[in-house]
């Protein structure tokens, strides 16, 4: 293990997993996965009304973590590294302050947090976290679209076939599902507002589709 | 198009974002040498294909990805109960 | 053009808003608010058609979807074209370009129509099964002519330039047709708060309140129609969908609804709109209040123009103020009949006659009839018309009471327009599409839904149900019992006050007897799209064809656009009574989707053209697409494959990204590559389960190549697996593989070993990777990192965890080359800052990026194997002569190893791989050829094998080859023969696969 | 039998085409056959005509639950060709092909075997790697197929898009020229009519219940509307329903039934004259000489015996083929269906003895029997005159799924067909 250079507090003796923070110094920029899109000039040049108002929340920290709802010592671990307790209940998710928690499955969820503190809690992760648990980096691999506005669930209705209607999918609500061709994990945030974790190799496409789909509306950029 | 309700989302989701991963309750044998060709084969290939109520194993794959299990009467497609796996159906194919 | 037929007022028509529309190269005029049909009929057209078998000429019989001759091709350019819309169903709009689609050189005067005169008689049902065999040989000849009589329209020959959609929809209630008994449902679901989609095919509610002159509640029945729109309108959950036609009910009450949004526009839709929509709706009620098709009767030559259906002709007059002829004569088995009648006086023309097939029927409507003064014929029918392009006459004869045979003596009747209602069938069509089987009702006289396990209501003419007030009930009815089901409190609706007529009984009627036997009289047409007569089904019947999908496939009755809507049940009642079988004994009608047909386009929606797949890519495919990369479809990536520069065939780029690896470093985006994390203290045992080979003692720091089979031994993927921490690995699988692997994975955890404490992520697009390879790979490497990696502190097989060009990474020191390598991983977001750095640096080295093809090549020089091109399912480790990546000590009896045991898994002579050496070095072996050891022999030759990998190798300045032998492995040294399509025979000698640095000297430097 | 020709349909319309005659007789079962076969498919009807032709076997009943081909042989979308990977299963289909080629005439009904041609198109590297292995092998078995570029192509089929803009481009295509099409329910009913003339009984609404067997072997079955029928050997042949018998017989298969889509435009002029399949975008198309476009999906991923399947499918399918046929997006799709396969896990069919004495078990052609009815039919009449199969046969025994010795077609048989 010595020669794993960087493996520092994170070599918890619980797990036994490598650890690493991810990110760079200022020095070197992240690419988010629409960074070829070039949103920023959109949202400067591009129409400022319309039914649909898309915003990449990207360079986040998506950190998976697996582990057994039913185990209460893992539950209170997690409260203290994040101040909030995991949504137990399926298709929820909880938040504290930038931090939020989707629930993906009964025995993952996905914590998002800001880029910078992600290495931060993993590491508290390591360190709080006992028993047989798995948490992932996967900052790389996805983003966050915010999307908006008068006609966003008439374009979200035609990418998803969950039932959006507020009674059905209230605001907090969460669930994985298909998105046109792909997936994505769709969490109602507003009346009028969603927010989509995609995946990285997909973000091209979907890109593609949500301004096809949009056509209709309107869509605005938002930086 | 099947309206599948998934025990772990414990929600109704279009058949869409599942898939069909063949009969239910084939467990692998424990001692895979001692069985014969025959036995190998006939856990590898040979299933019940009922008309009928029939128990299938089934995978949330586009949400939780989560397996379980369903009863599912084959004629008419009519899902009776899902069940997680472990667990056993309470309506039960002859 | 003046619209000769057209009346000075009534109508639902905007007289103000005069439309232009061309048939047939001519331009005529209509109003907004007619449809293609009642504007033609407005100006007298009445040829639209020539018949598909006889050439006979066709006019207009209907006024909805169940319209069989009016099928038009519509469109002004070439790519707007639309094949076979039916005329009855298209709204008119200004520059309608349409055309009627057979006969030549026109409808009017069709040369075929002689041919159809002459020849019809020797054109029974199944006439091509029974002939054109002789000589064989013709038969492509007689094939071709059949061919070109094909086909109703034409496809365009152009791309479609509008776009489509699809929205899912969910619902507490979904109501197919607003008609009376939809609109009521839809009001009292409406008000008890449920969700509620209400579609109907028409542009605009009503149903057949829009057609009748009825009064609700003392006014005419559209200001009700009107007031129940409006206040539907005010509802949040309810969804009002107009020119929409639920045309799919499918399981577990999932309904497909065709949007058409623009048709009745131009025939392009206006820009930044879908022209056709799909809801893909899932409901938790659904209610059918499809309301009926009239039948027509059969008898002689019915199929003239001027011949219609009585609902059609009351259509017309009052929703279009269109009388689609002078003078009537009106032929019914029923009260409705009579209303044709009565409207058309009304309109101001002649009624002829009424000819009743009943004795002395008294209802309501012939009582009104009667008071008119209109001519009624009792016990009679019309048992032939006269004319050619328009009905001339009609012969009117006495019918015995059960209207099996003529009595008595013939009457001739000028007219030029015959309406006939045999009934009205429920329109149930929908009810079936899950595999309900409906059931013949005597007192309806047709068939209605059968039990079903959907979440189903009826309410209305599809109940056989045919007076406003019933409908409006069992609307009422359904409406209510949709919201208890849904766990809602009842509505409070009252509905509208409604005459109720009295009718009396109908006959059930439906083949009109001639003076001379079926066979001999005039056609008697039962399906008119498809020329399906009287006589055909009675011959059909003669033959042997007793089941009555027997009699629907030997004469094509019900194959038409138009399924049969008119016919089926005519034709169901002519085998029956051939076959001296009550209609239900003869079998049941069944309808699948679509109700109507539906466009292409529509159903898939904005999948298709740029949005057909997904493209993935990877951090770095700016960078390959500004290099002028050319790309591999792998899976649903875009590889890279190669790059070529200025002037360079392939072959060429090939050489020197191949040469720039074996003498300096080249560059490889192996991203796509599937990476699963797995941690947990089960890891490590799971691994072992999963893979063939050896896992316990890899230690923390190290890496590992292993095998992946199935149960049956056979090996589907592979791949490096590194040890990150005592209960962490990090494993890699193919590109294509990936999500087969992890659910491969999952289900074994969660079904088999749930008890093993190990968890798996998906963390494909999380990494950027890229590997460099070369000899001067580590000088690269070291100048963008401190990290000591020389060959002492960073093993081959290791991985280190280091910085590179600034970036945290995990490198490790793998090859898939036989050169030093070092695959690069970073955190996606930072793969092209790495990337960058990377060929920055290497300039100096010449870095050469290269692509797939060039890996390929690669790896094939050291016989490593592609899984999916190398294997094919049916090759286990043993055949891939890797019995070095099988472990057969491990306690477990991992997946794959009782499989690979198996009496012929282990028998002599299987296919083995190995590598194959052409005689002539410069020749290489086409991939795929098969291999035999005597190229001479006679065919069937027996295949020894395959080749699976082959190229050219500019390293070793000869072509190389991976292949499968029979008892390969055993062969060394032997010659075989590929036999080439030109006739040619590639000789190779069976080699080793391993065919440069076969001691792996080079990757251990 | 009565013959058929131009000169007969000219001569009965003298008569009004009152005089033809019954296609097949209604007989009433006897109680005892030499060999009773189950399923009144083109399969079973086959297998009857070739018993009673080759081997002189006529005493011989067909029992249909239902009508005669009135299961998949009506459903399907007619693709006939011999394509395939491995030596066992070319020898198969080749033989069935050869039997196609001269049918009508041997039947005296005119099937409308089209060889329009068929081709395999290829979308990707690995396409073109799996067809150039297909054509190669056919080349070595004596069957006719071959490679042509995306150039050649576009010349072959004008309405295909072949340009390199598509998302999964066309490189290429291997076509067999000897491949195409028929009529379906002409074969059906013309080996129903041969049969019948030589003596088999055909007999409708006819359902087997129950199989009588004693000490491990069939002495007859029991059926719904006639009791018992003995028979001293009993072959099976209900595609779909194989499964069902196979439990009355008290033996399980390696076989699952698996609903099967199909739909067909509306009919519209010339437009593809030729049979066009791709494994890779996932769909197939040909013109019927009606002028429906005749296309065919993919199968539900699920058991099911309903004769339908999930609208996705449809859905996926028709993205395929507006994918390859741009200009086909205006055209309509006039009705959608669905039949039940049972597929084997290794993609070809089952031709053999089962546990049971006299007891034999044709079934398993998946995606692909409509292409076999001929072939299938000779080699099983063979295997229920001997009493052992065929050596064209013998690979395809249910044995195969003990020892390993699979035959796996899932490369040529590809996209469901």
């Amino acid at each position: 293990m010595s020669d794993l250079n960087n493996m520092t507090a994170a070599e918890s003796a619980a797990t036994k997993a490598a650890v690493m923070n991810q990110v760079p110094g200022p020095e070197i920029e992240g690419q988010s996965p629409l960074h070829h899109a070039d949103l920023a000039s959109l949202a400067k040049q591009g129409p400022k009304t319309g039914g649909i108002h898309l915003r990449e929340q990207k360079l986040l920290g998506h950190l998976t973590l697996r582990c057994n709802a039913e185990n209460a010592e893992q539950l209170a671990a997690v409260e203290r590294v994040l101040g909030v307790a995991l949504p137990l209940q399926p298709l929820t998710s909880t938040e504290n302050g930038n931090y939020s928690i989707r629930w993906m499955s009964p025995d993952e969820w996905l914590i998002l947090v800001p880029g910078l503190e992600t290495f931060d809690i993993e590491t508290k992760f390591r360190d709080e976290m006992p028993g047989h648990y798995s948490l992932v980096n996967s900052s790389g691999g996805s983003t966050v679209l915010e999307l908006s506005g008068e006609n966003v669930v008439d374009l979200l209705k035609k990418a998803t076939p969950v039932d959006l209607h507020s009674k059905s999918f209230p605001v907090g609500k969460v669930v994985s599902t298909l998105f046109a061709k792909s997936t994505a994990t769709i969490r109602r945030t507003g009346e009028q507002r969603f927010e989509l974790v995609i995946r990285r190799s997909f973000s091209d496409y979907l890109w593609l589709w949500l301004q096809d789909a949009s056509l209709e509306f309107g869509l605005v950029v938002e930086a | 198009m099947l309206h599948i309700y998934c025990p772990h989302c414990a929600e109704y989701r279009e058949e869409d974002e599942f898939h069909c991963a063949g009969q239910a309750h084939i467990a692998r044998p424990l001692d895979p040498e001692a069985c014969s060709d025959q036995e190998w084969g006939e856990y590898l290939f040979f299933r019940k294909n009922p008309r009928g109520l029939h128990h299938e194993l089934w995978v949330h794959a586009a949400g939780c990805r989560k397996f379980f299990n369903m009863t599912r009467d084959t004629q008419s497609y009519e899902i009776k109960e899902v069940y997680k796996i472990g667990e056993q159906p309470s309506v039960v194919a002859e | 053009m003046t619209q000769q037929n057209r009346l000075t007022s009534g109508g639902r028509i905007d007289r103000s808003t005069p439309l232009t529309f061309t048939y047939n190269g001519k331009q005529y005029k209509g109003f907004k608010g007619d449809t293609l049909a009642s504007a033609m009929l407005a100006n007298g057209i009445d040829v639209v058609a020539r018949s598909f078998k006889y050439s006979r000429p066709r006019g207009i019989v209907a006024c909805g979807a169940e319209e069989p001759n009016a099928v038009l091709q519509l469109g002004a350019t070439e790519a707007t074209q639309v094949p076979n819309v039916r005329a009855t169903q298209q709204e008119l709009f200004d520059g309608l370009v349409s055309a009627s689609t057979n006969g030549w050189p026109s409808v009017d005067t069709d040369v075929m129509g002689m041919i159809g005169k002459v020849g019809g008689n020797m054109m029974p049902p199944g006439f091509y099964y029974k002939t054109f065999m002789f000589p064989e040989s013709l038969w492509d000849t007689y094939e071709s002519m059949i061919r070109k009589a094909a086909g109703i329209g034409r496809a365009p020959r152009e791309r479609d330039p509008d776009t489509y959609d699809a929205v899912n929809q969910h619902c507490d209630v979904m109501i197919v047709g607003a008609g009376p008994a939809g609109l009521a449902a839809a009001l009292t679901a409406a008000r008890g708060g449920a969700r509620v989609i209400i579609a109907d095919e028409q542009n605009e509610f009503g149903g057949s309140l829009l057609n009748s002159t009825e009064q609700l509640d003392g006014k005419p029945a559209a200001e009700w129609v009107r007031a129940v729109v409006e206040e539907l309108s005010t509802f949040d959950d309810v969804m009002l969908l107009p020119r929409s036609t639920v045309n799919g009910y499918h399981d577990h009450n999932f309904l497909t609804i065709h949007e058409r949004r623009t048709d009745h526009l131009a025939d392009i839709a206006p820009v930044n709109t879908v022209r056709q929509r799909i809801h893909r709706v899932r409901a938790k009620w659904v209610v059918l209040a499809t309301g009926a098709h009239e039948r027509p009767l059969v008898y002689a030559n019915n199929d003239v123009p001027g011949c219609m259906i009585t609902g059609a002709v009351s259509a017309y007059i009052n929703r279009y103020g269109v009388v689609p002829g002078n003078e009537l004569v009106v032929m019914t088995t029923n009260d409705y009949g009579y209303q044709a009648a009565l409207d058309w006086a009304d309109a101001g023309r002649k009624v002829v006659a009424i000819v009743d097939t009943r004795e002395a029927a008294v209802g309501d409507r012939t009582e009104a009839a009667r008071q008119r003064g209109l001519n009624i014929i009792s016990g009679s029918a019309v048992i032939e018309v006269q004319g050619t392009k328009r009905v001339t006459s009609v012969s009117v004869a006495g019918l015995s009471s059960s209207g099996t045979k003529v009595i008595g003596s013939v009457t001739k009747l000028k007219a030029d327009t015959v309406a006939t209602s045999g009934g009205w069938s429920p329109v149930i069509h929908l009810s079936c599409h899950t595999g309900s089987r409906p059931v013949w009702s005597d007192s309806v006289v047709g068939f209605l839904p059968g039990p079903t396990v959907q979440k189903q209501l009826t309410a209305g003419g599809i109940n056989g149900q045919y007076e406003t007030a019933t409908a409006l009930q069992e609307g009422l009815d359904a409406g209510q019992k949709a919201l208890a089901e849904v766990g809602l409190a009842a509505a409070d609706v009252v509905l509208p006050d409604v005459k109720t007529l009295k009718v009396a009984a109908p006959m059930s009627l439906f083949h009109i007897p001639h003076i001379k036997p079926t066979s001999q009289a005039p056609k008697q047409f039962v399906d008119y799209q498809t020329d399906v007569t009287a006589a055909g089904i009675e011959i059909a019947c003669r033959e042997g064809f007793e089941a009555i999908e027997h009699v629907k496939r030997y004469t094509a009755m019900g194959f038409g656009t138009d399924q049969g809507k008119l016919g089926n049940i005519n034709g169901m009642a002519v085998a029956a009574k051939a076959l001296n079988k009550s209609i239900p004994e003869t079998g049941t009608t069944v309808f699948r989707p679509n109700y109507t047909p539906i466009a292409f386009g529509a159903v898939i929606g904005r999948n298709c053209g740029a949005l057909f797949e997904p493209e993935r890519y990877t951090a770095m495919h700016k960078w390959h697409v500004e290099q002028g990369a050319m790309f591999e479809d792998v899976g649903q990536w875009k590889r890279p494959w190669y790059y070529p520069q200025k002037g360079e065939s392939m072959q060429q780029s090939l050489n020197r990204e191949c040469m720039a690896v074996r003498n300096s470093v080249g560059i490889l985006d192996a991203s796509t590559l599937g990476k699963i994390d797995i941690q947990g203290k089960d890891a490590r045992e799971f691994l072992g389960r999963v893979y063939s080979n050896a896992w316990a003692k890899l230690a923390i720091g190290k890496c590992r190549y292993g095998l992946m089979c199935g149960e049956d031994g056979m090996v589907f993927d592979d791949g490096v697996t590194a040890c990150l921490g005592e209960n962490h690995f990090v494993m890699t699988t193919t590109t294509g593989g990936a999500a087969h692997v992890y659910e491969w994975l999952e289900i074994y955890h969660q079904t088999e070993w749930p008890e093993l404490e190990v968890y798996f992520n998906t963390v494909t697009d999380h990494w950027s990777t890229a590997t460099i390879t070369g000899p001067n790979s580590r000088k690269l490497l070291e100048e963008l990192t401190d990290f000591d990696v020389s060959n002492d502190n960073f093993r081959y097989m290791d991985w280190k965890q280091i910085t590179v060009a600034g970036v945290p990474a995990r490198v490790f020191r793998i090859s898939f080359t036989g050169e030093l390598s070092f695959e690069i991983n970073v955190q996606a977001n930072y793969g092209m800052a790495v990337w960058e750095q990377l060929i920055e640096a290497g300039a100096k080295y010449g870095l050469t990026p290269y692509g797939t093809e060039t890996m390929h090549i690669l790896r094939a020089e050291k016989g490593f194997i592609i899984a999916g091109q190398d294997t094919d399912g049916s090759v286990h480790p043993y055949d891939l002569g890797m019995g070095w990546c099988v472990s057969n000590q491990k306690p477990f009896s991992y997946i794959g190893k009782r499989g690979m045991n198996r009496s012929d898994c282990t028998r002599a002579n299987r296919k083995q791989l190995v590598g194959l050496k052409t005689k002539d070095p410069k020749q290489v072996i086409p991939e795929g050829s098969a291999a035999v050891l005597d190229p001479k022999g006679p065919k069937p030759l027996e295949i020894q094998g395959h080749i699976s990998s082959s190229y050219w190798s500019e390293t070793l300045g000869h072509s190389i080859a991976m292949g499968f032998i029979k008892g390969g492995l055993d062969k060394m040294g032997e010659t075989v023969y590929y036999p080439m399509a030109d006739g040619t025979v590639i000789e190779a000698e069976i080699c080793s696969p391993i065919f440069f640095d076969p001691k792996g000297e080079r990757q251990n430097v | 039998m009565q013959k058929y020709s131009g000169f007969g349909l000219f001569k009965h319309s003298l008569s009004h085409h009152e005089n033809w005659q019954r296609v097949w007789r209604n007989p009433t079962p006897k109680k005892k056959y030499d060999v009773i076969i189950i399923g009144g498919g083109g399969h079973g009807l086959a297998t009857a005509y070739y018993l009673a032709k080759e081997h002189g076997i006529t005493n011989v009943a067909v029992l249909e639950k239902g009508h005669l081909g009135g299961g998949n042989a009506c459903r399907n979308t007619t693709i006939v060709r011999s394509n395939y990977l491995w030596d066992e299963s070319a020898a198969l289909y080749e033989h069935s092909m050869q039997l196609w080629e001269g049918l009508a005439q041997e039947l005296n009904y005119n099937v409308m075997f089209s060889q329009r041609g068929c081709y395999h198109t290829c979308h990707t590297l690995q396409d073109m790697r799996s067809n150039e292995r297909l054509v190669a092998a056919n080349r070595l078995q004596g069957i006719d197929n071959e490679m042509v570029d995306a150039e050649q192509l576009q010349k072959e089929i004008p309405t295909m898009d072949c340009s390199k803009n598509a998302r999964y481009p066309i490189m290429g295509a291997s076509v067999q020229r000897r491949a195409g099409n028929a009529r379906h329910d002409a074969v059906a009913w013309g080996f129903a009519r041969a049969a019948d003339a030589l003596g088999v009984d055909l007999i409708q609404n006819c359902e087997v219940i129950d199989m009588e067997i004693s000490d491990g072997k069939i002495t007859g079955v029991k059926t719904k509307q006639y009791g018992v029928l003995k028979a001293d050997r009993v072959g099976c042949v209900v595609a779909g329903n194989s499964g069902v018998l196979a439990k009355m017989a008290g033996f399980e298969l390696p076989v699952e039934s698996h609903p099967l889509q199909a739909l067909v435009s509306e009919p519209i002029k010339p437009f593809l004259d030729t049979v066009v399949m791709s494994n890779h975008v996932h769909g197939y198309m040909s013109q019927s000489d009606k002028g429906d476009l005749v296309i065919g999906a993919g199968i539900d991923g699920w058991v099911g015996y309903g004769q339908r399947g999930s609208y996705g499918i449809i859905e996926h399918t028709i993205q395929a083929i507006v994918e390859m046929f741009p200009c086909t997006s205006r055209v309509r799709m006039n009705r959608q269906w669905g039949g039940i396969v049972d597929a084997c896990p290794d993609a070809s069919p089952i031709i053999s003895e089962t546990p049971i004495k006299n007891l034999f078990f044709n079934c398993g052609w998946g995606t692909g029997g409509f292409k076999g009815t001929p072939g299938s039919g000779n080699l099983f009449a063979h295997t229920l005159a001997d009493g052992k199969p065929h050596p064209i046969a013998e690979p395809f025994s249910i044995q195969r799924f003990h020892t390993g010795a699979l035959i796996d077609e899932h490369g040529a048989a590809g996209v469901a067909h």
